[in-house]
């Protein structure tokens, strides 16, 4: 469990620091494996058949098909390796730590609630917020969609930590939104880089004020 | 402009463009009404009503809701075959576009509703990020730069803002799940309400906070209002009616569901409070934003993110008279800001922009939709007879009833200065003299409907509510009081 | 119904006098022969025989006014107590009043036929009688607090009184009614268009308003001599206003003419005095 | 239950008015006759319904309407003080509905629409009884009126006026609303008697602030310096008739309110003596500063407007009055300063809508309301001059007419509060307020004889003014009619006094009404010779009768009727024109340069140099007053807000990056306050 957990906290930091895209659309790949490897893991654990599913829809989802379907659109556009970040290596690093320490301070009152891993629900909340600074600091279109993935993964950690994953029922809804999500936001970074002859967003800037 | 993306095309049977959509919509939307009506006289008489496996589930906010999304959605859709008839004529549109959007158009209203009918609030989640990815759409449907920004920074920004609200929802099944409910049941609404008591405070305060954040982006709570002006002011303006008229709501509503439980395991103070800061702070950034606007529709959007503030002050507030106003507050800003929009599109029409400097003289050129300019900005602003001077009153009233004076006179100034603010560019649009060039008249025809008819309401209920709504709105706001 | 004939008669037939005396003690002063004291008689009927040239742009305001700033003038006299047995009644707010009326008539009258004079007159009047209009009404308040008593207070509102006199009838130094000096006139300005019997009247109401100011000031700043019976209160209310009438002179004679700008520097100072009057009158340690 | 004629006949009014309102909209043949028709009956049944009410004695209750269930609603309920500015409002409001009729002949639609809605709105203010019905009325009166102004739209002044004048009156609704919710929370109710009997139970400081935020509020709506800047904007930008409906009844609604509260519902009797102060001292300041202002308009419409900011100035000083008498227990002299401000409402209404009516007669006939390109209308327009002559002579505060009664009455209260006063402060301030008024009262004179003066007499200045024609016979009606109140309100004082009488003893319970002056009770006081008071028609006799003297005279001495002939007025020598004339500047200047000081004149003048050293060619002369209370209160203000949503506007950068931070920002602010 705790090694999973180890295991999401290096993919995610490692994405943290990497500028190629294949290579962040492959580390978020990696992270839905062990996702899926630790539901799984879980629910033999508990006999939890339920989990059985949810694992194998993360996997399908997010280590495949959107994995697949981003390297399509990757390939479309022809941009590899770009220079997104707005800061640079060891200042993201230092601020992903910051992260790290208020998702610890934030979960820490939580821990009391029976039941709760403190630790994997810190790493969860970590995953969270940590995603939501990739999208921060990187300035590409696919670069968002993939903090948004980290995002997502981080909020199945939550709920796998806390309560074994939510009723079925909600989690495929939930993977519906996040393939619908994936598949809209790669539509329109296509058609974005058709208007805009690029995918930094950082050109998206004509509406201010 | 660019190659139209294969996924986009909805398949719809291919019927004559034009009146034929704009009549099926119609009658579609009507039937919708009447529907919601039917529910909503249901609900308020004889109590919540569940269905369909008890996945469909509607008590008296959800009705209020779904009467809102059903009567706003009606107007835009009349409202959108008029508009898009003229973009089609012009060409700015092609036929098959036009039935695009409209395929798209109710999905959207479809995703709206189902996030009001639902009582898992993980299917409530669900339906409101739908709501987001399918908007989006809408939002970029011009596919011109500024509307594929406007629809990027929309569906990025809701969706993180969403993201965590998820996380708060997932907290809020855990603290069910311990406190002995079936995993099942553990994000029933009512379920959780009924245990709320036995829920970890500290768990669903947390809760709360990520769902406010969440579900407060999708609402157009400043800070993370940030998207809105963009996507509001981008999106055809039957669309910004819908987003800025019901979807808004909706997206409060979500977070008012996860407020109730917390304030019911917790006690009001910390909701409250979270709710007063956010709504003081949308309420005076939108309020100062108003001020420099240069475009029309987004001046319109920051109004909505004003009233937004508005709405979360008064629950925050909270209180009899906090709570009542805050519902009626939701149901005229409901009513009354699509007519605005509505105003906003019909002169983009005839002005061919939407900036404010070049809309001058509408009173003249186009004498119907000027003169609903100027009312609508003055219903907006709460001015009587409209019934929004009852709801703000009722505002601000909330405030010195809670002992919270100071918060209502920090609503005080920035209704003060939103008024002079959306009041300073629309005397200059709407009066004067019209530019040269600009075609003059207007007749008044069944278009006009959507535009009359929220505000004639709007007006009926400032001056006498009905009964049957006085009792529809009293049953919400004991609602949002704590009772069932 | 008779002491309110008696009294205007009193100011219809003293008023002239007491300006032909004014003007014998100036010229006296001034080391000339004069007019004898009974000139303005004579003026006045001289005036109102002689045939009028009237300005071609002139209306009935024109030839309504001097009517009406006559009878106001007089409406004024009858409410000034001169000599007990002839009061009457009325108070000094209708007092002031009536004399802003008979102004605001002349002043109208003025700017009719269209001549710089007239405006010239007319704008300098009203912007004097601003001033003129505040220190009348405070000094007359500070004599009702002071009362019969004696005291700094009546002489600091005797003081103040003297200074308004000297502007309502128009005299150096707030006005020269000798001349027609572009410079300096507010008076002669105003009436400049105005000749025959119309003149007649505006003269005899200038007499009588300087009266007005004179009995005020016999009746007020000297309380003495107010006999109940009439043939002993006449008299002396006679000499007192001649008496006045002389001073009058003297301060005219021995002043120079003030810039226009200055006047209200004048007239704040009487309403100062009067006011410090009026407080030095009340019981303020309450 | 038998009803009281006097429901019937508001009723009557009310249902009048909404079918003016209604029918105003329906396309007709002669659209102004009717729907300014059915105003002027609807306005003229309110004021009959009030002075019946008001004889009659009787108050019920006139319905209710929920507006916000379990708030509050429109609450309607008339007592001595309602039917009084009821009177007011609806008295004028016909008389004006008569001249519009003829004025507004082409802004009849709309505009005749909202005419009626605005007297109705006006009148449904001060027959609210219920704090949230109150302030409904009040706020559908401020956009009316804010749409009424806007009539003439195109011209962008009168919207910058219009807007200026919404955004300030929306302000000081936001201080009265202050206001009302501070009692309301204390009460658990809006109703004014929930407000009334809270209020007894509050501590001082509490009752303090109230009556502050009051006077910020209505002091607002009154013009009351320096929040008087919307004013003389909004007065000239607006329909003439409408001016006069504004600047007669509409600022009294808020003089009403102070009334209202001061008086009735914050409980007078034990009010502190600085309430009273401060608004003697703010009314002191508006009088003397409005009537200034006044002097130096040329504009004149803007120079009626100025003047009403002086005579609200004198309202308020009235009320003060009342209020400090109260505190000290002189409340004989209460009773006086009531009776003033109740008079001069009325009598202002009178003279300042006939002014208006005039003016707007000028405007119609010539064009213009610049008084320096007119000048000898009286030839022109005979019978809108002599209108217009009797409410200048009242603006000036003459005998007989009716503006001289209020000032009498006003400044015999602060005579007596000068002898009388409870305290030291108190007295000194009476004599300060006596000077003020009479310094208003006496450059008042200026103003009213420059506003006939320039526009009426002399020789016409430009061809507008020589082709000028005179108002029609509606305009002539309606200014008629205020012209009848302002000679019977001069002369017979009492008439109005005896109505007013049992406002007076409503707000000043200990005494009846037999002690309101002219309506039964003792004025000996404070005259050279006692025994007089206003002894109806004896001064306008004995005037009259002098007049006539003085006419006997001249033809006794004269020996027959005086003899004239016509010729040239004396110019030195030179032909006589207009530019000759004192210009409306001209007339003015020497007040200009008394007050230097305070009025702040800044010229210019530009000497072209290119023609002979001794003979310039031309020369530019201007002449401006600093907008003192723009730049010293307003601009900072606007400046200050500007410059706040001009920075806060950079935040919305246009950047992904940076909103998404703000949204990281925030989720870590809640979660850590969530802990």
């Amino acid at each position: 469990m705790e090694m999973f957990t180890y295991a999401l906290l290096t993919t995610v930091l490692a994405m943290v620091a990497v500028q190629n895209l294949y290579l962040m659309v492959g580390l978020a790949a990696v992270q839905a494996l062990l996702l899926g490897a630790e539901a799984a893991w879980i629910g033999w654990q508990h006999g939890d058949t339920a989990l059985y599913w949810a694992a194998a829809l993360t996997v399908a989802i997010k280590a495949v098909v959107i994995p697949l379907f981003l390297r399509y659109i990757i390939r479309r556009i022809g941009v590899i390796h770009i220079l997104d970040s707005t800061l640079t290596v060891k200042v993201t690093l230092l601020i992903a730590i910051g992260l790290t320490f208020v998702a610890h301070y934030a979960t820490g009152a939580l821990a009391e609630v029976g039941g709760i891993e403190s630790e994997a629900l810190a790493a969860a909340l970590t995953l969270v917020l940590i995603g939501a600074f990739l999208m921060v600091s990187r300035r590409v279109a696919l670069t968002q969609v993939l903090g948004l993935l980290v995002m997502e993964n981080g909020l199945f950690l939550a709920a796998l930590a806390t309560t074994r994953g939510l009723p079925l029922l909600v989690d495929v809804g939930i993977f519906f939104d996040v393939l619908v999500g994936a598949l809209v936001m790669g539509l329109m970074i296509y058609r974005i880089n058709a208007t805009f002859e690029s995918i930094d967003t950082s050109k998206l800037r004509r509406l201010q004020g | 402009m660019s190659t139209e993306a294969p996924v986009l095309e909805v398949p719809i049977p291919a019927v004559p463009p034009g009146q034929a959509v704009t009549w099926a919509g119609g009658v579609w939307s009507g039937l919708v009404l009447v529907l919601s009506l039917l529910a909503a006289r249901a609900v308020f008489t004889a109590g919540p009503v569940r269905s369909l496996f008890g996945i469909v589930y509607v008590d008296s906010l959800g009705a209020l809701m779904l009467v809102l999304i059903a009567l706003v959605g009606l107007m835009a859709t009349l409202y959108a075959g008029s508009y898009l008839r003229h973009e089609q004529k012009r060409g700015q549109v092609t036929a098959l576009q036009h039935l695009h959007f409209f395929g798209w158009f109710h999905l959207f209203q479809i995703t709206m509703i189902a996030a009001v009918v639902v009582e898992n609030i993980g299917f409530i989640w669900v339906a409101v990020e739908a709501t987001t990815l399918v908007s989006a759409v809408l939002v970029g449907f011009y596919n011109r730069r500024e509307s594929l920004e406007a629809a990027w920074k929309y569906v990025i920004l809701c969706s993180v803002g969403i993201a965590f609200a998820m996380l708060g929802v997932i907290l809020l099944y855990t603290s069910g799940v311990h406190a002995g409910l079936d995993h099942r049941e553990a994000l029933n609404w009512t379920s959780l309400m009924a245990i709320a008591p036995n829920l970890n405070p500290a768990v669903v305060r947390m809760a709360f906070a990520l769902a406010l954040v969440g579900f407060g982006t999708k609402a157009g709570l400043a800070p993370m209002h940030t998207w809105l002006p963009d996507a509001h002011s981008q999106a055809p303006s039957p669309v910004s009616a819908l987003l800025s008229g019901v979807l808004l709501n909706i997206a409060l509503y979500a977070a008012l569901r996860v407020e109730l439980i917390t304030r019911q395991a917790s006690g009001a103070g910390f909701t409250g409070n979270l709710l007063l800061t956010f709504g003081l702070v949308s309420l005076g950034i939108a309020a100062l934003f108003i001020l420099v606007q240069r475009d029309l529709k987004r001046l319109l959007a920051y109004s909505s993110v004003e009233h937004m503030g508005l709405v979360c002050v008064a629950i925050g507030l909270g209180g009899p008279v906090g709570l009542s106003a805050a519902v009626l507050h939701m149901v005229c800003h409901s009513l009354v800001k699509p007519v605005l929009f509505f105003a906003a599109g019909n002169l983009g029409h005839r002005y061919h922009s939407y900036h404010m400097e070049r809309i001058r003289g509408a009173c003249r050129a186009m004498p119907l939709t000027g003169g609903l300019l100027i009312a609508g900005a003055l219903a907006i602003t709460g001015m009587p007879p409209t019934s929004l001077f009852l709801s703000e009153f009722g505002i601000v009233a909330a405030g010195f009833a809670a002992g919270r004076a100071w918060a209502s006179v920090v609503v005080l100034l920035a209704l003060a200065v939103a008024f002079a603010g959306l009041l300073l560019h629309v005397k200059e649009m709407a009066l004067g003299e019209a530019p040269h060039g600009i075609q003059i008249g207007e007749g008044l025809d069944w278009r006009a409907l959507p535009l009359l008819v929220p505000l004639a309401l709007a007006v009926l209920l400032g001056i006498w509510m009905p009964p049957a709504v006085a009792d529809a709105l009293r049953q919400v706001a004991a609602m949002l009081g704590g009772g069932l | 119904m008779l002491t309110m004939l008696l009294q205007l008669l009193l100011f219809a037939l003293w008023a002239p006098l007491v300006n032909g005396v004014i003007k014998a003690t100036k010229a006296r002063l001034q080391r000339r022969v004069g007019p004898p004291i009974w000139q303005p008689y004579r003026d006045l009927m001289k005036l109102f025989r002689k045939q009028m040239v009237i300005s071609g742009s002139a209306t009935w305001l024109f030839h309504g006014a001097p009517y009406v700033h006559a009878g106001a003038t007089a409406a004024a006299a009858l409410l000034v107590p001169s000599v007990p047995a002839l009061q009457r009644g009325g108070d000094f707010l209708l007092l002031i009043g009536m004399l802003a009326l008979s102004r605001f008539v002349l002043a109208l009258a003025a700017l009719e036929p269209g001549s710089a004079f007239g405006g010239m007159g007319s704008s300098r009047e009203m912007a004097v009688s601003a001033f003129v209009e505040p220190a009348l009404l405070v000094t007359l308040g500070a004599f009702i607090v002071i009362g019969t008593g004696s005291g700094p207070g009546r002489l600091l509102a005797a003081a103040a009184l003297v200074i308004i006199t000297v502007a309502e009838t128009g005299r150096v130094p707030v006005d020269n009614p000798d001349t027609h000096l572009e410079l300096t006139m507010i008076h002669e300005g105003m009436v400049l268009e105005y000749s025959g019997p119309y003149l007649g009247l505006i003269a005899w109401s200038h007499d009588v308003k300087q009266l007005i100011m004179l009995t005020l000031l016999a009746n007020l700043a000297l309380p003495v001599g107010l006999f109940g019976q009439i043939w002993l209160a006449l008299p002396v209310y006679l000499v007192k206003t001649l008496l006045l009438g002389v001073l009058l002179a003297f301060i005219e004679t021995g002043m120079a003419k003030v810039r226009i700008l200055k006047i209200p520097d004048l007239l704040i100072t009487a309403t100062a005095l009067s006011a410090l009057a009026a407080l030095s009158g009340l019981p303020l340690g309450r | 239950m038998e009803v009281d004629p006097h429901v019937w006949l508001l009723g009557l009014g009310f249902a009048a008015l909404a079918l003016g309102a209604a029918i105003a909209l329906v396309p007709l043949r002669s659209p102004a006759l009717v729907t300014y028709g059915c105003a002027a009956l609807g306005a003229a049944a309110l004021a009959a319904g009030a002075v019946s009410a008001l004889l009659a004695g009787r108050w019920p209750d006139l319905g209710a309407v929920a507006l916000l269930p379990g708030m509050g609603g429109l609450r309607f309920h008339m007592d001595a003080l309602s039917a009084y500015f009821v009177l007011l409002i609806g008295g004028l409001g016909a008389a004006v509905s008569v001249y519009a009729i003829g004025y507004a002949d082409g802004q009849a639609r709309l505009q005749g629409s909202l005419w009626s809605l605005f007297i109705a709105a006006m009148a449904a203010v001060v027959l609210s009884a219920d704090g949230l019905g109150f302030l409904f009325s009040w706020e559908v009166m401020a956009v009316v009126s804010f749409l009424l102004v806007m009539a003439e739209h195109r011209d962008p002044e009168v919207r910058q006026a219009g807007y200026f004048y919404v955004v300030m009156t929306h302000v000081g609704t936001a201080f009265i609303i202050g206001a009302f919710l501070t009692l309301y929370a204390a009460s658990g109710s809006l109703g004014f008697e929930a407000f009334r009997a809270a209020a007894a139970g509050l501590p001082v400081g509490v009752r303090s602030a109230v009556f502050v935020m009051l006077v910020v509020g209505f002091g607002t709506k009154a013009g009351l310096v320096p929040l008087h800047v919307w004013l003389p904007r909004a007065h000239p930008a607006a329909p003439s008739h409408v001016s006069a409906l504004m600047s007669g009844a509409m600022v009294k609604t808020a003089i009403y309110g102070h009334l209202r509260f001061s008086f009735d519902l914050l409980g007078g009797g034990s009010a502190p003596a600085w309430w009273g102060g401060l608004l003697v001292a703010l009314g002191a300041v508006s009088a003397v500063t409005g009537v200034l202002y006044a002097t130096q308009q040329t504009h004149l419409k803007r120079l009626l407007a100025y003047s009403t900011v002086e005579n609200v100035g004198l309202l308020v000083m009235g009320v003060g009055a009342g209020l400090v008498a109260r505190s000290f227990g002189l409340g004989l002299l209460s009773v006086a300063a009531l009776a003033a401000v109740l008079f001069h409402a009325v009598s202002h209404a009178a003279f300042k809508g006939l002014a208006f009516m005039g003016a707007g007669a000028v405007l119609h006939g010539t064009g213009t309301a610049d008084m320096e390109r007119l000048g000898g209308l009286i030839r022109r327009m005979p019978r809108a001059a002599a209108l217009f002559l009797v409410a200048a002579m009242a603006v000036a505060g003459l005998p007989p007419l009716s503006g001289f009664i209020g000032e009498w009455l006003s400044l015999q209260t602060f005579l007596g509060l000068a002898a009388a006063g409870g305290s030291a402060a108190a007295r000194l301030g009476a004599v300060g307020a006596v000077t003020a008024i009479a310094l208003a009262a006496g450059l008042g004179a200026a103003v009213a004889v420059k506003a006939f003066g320039i526009t009426f007499l002399a020789l016409p200045r430009t061809g507008q003014a020589e082709r000028a024609h005179d108002a029609s016979p509606a305009m002539v009606g309606g200014m008629g009619l205020a012209a009848l109140a302002v000679l019977g309100l001069g002369m017979v004082p009492g008439a109005v006094l005896t109505l007013a009488a049992p406002v007076v003893s409503a707000a000043v319970p200990e005494f009846g009404s037999e002690a309101v002056p002219g309506a039964g009770g003792p004025l000996t006081w404070l005259s050279i010779n006692p025994g007089t008071d206003l002894q109806p028609l004896a001064t306008p006799a004995a005037l009259l009768a002098l007049v006539a003297a003085a006419l006997l005279a001249t033809v006794i001495l004269g020996r027959g009727r005086p003899r004239w002939r016509k010729d040239m007025t004396w110019t030195c020598g030179i032909e006589p024109g207009a530019r000759m004339e004192y210009s409306g500047a001209g007339f003015s200047k020497p007040i200009l340069l008394m007050f230097r000081g305070v009025l702040q004149p800044v010229r210019t003048l530009k000497v072209d140099p290119a023609a002979h050293p001794l003979f310039p060619g031309q020369v530019h002369y201007q002449s401006e007053l600093k907008a003192v209370f723009e730049q010293r209160f307003y601009r900072p203000v606007t400046q200050a807000v500007m410059g706040a949503a001009t920075r806060l506007r950079r935040l919305q950068t246009g950047s992904l990056q940076i909103y998404l931070l703000y949204l990281l920002v925030a989720a870590v602010g809640v979660i850590v306050a969530a802990r």
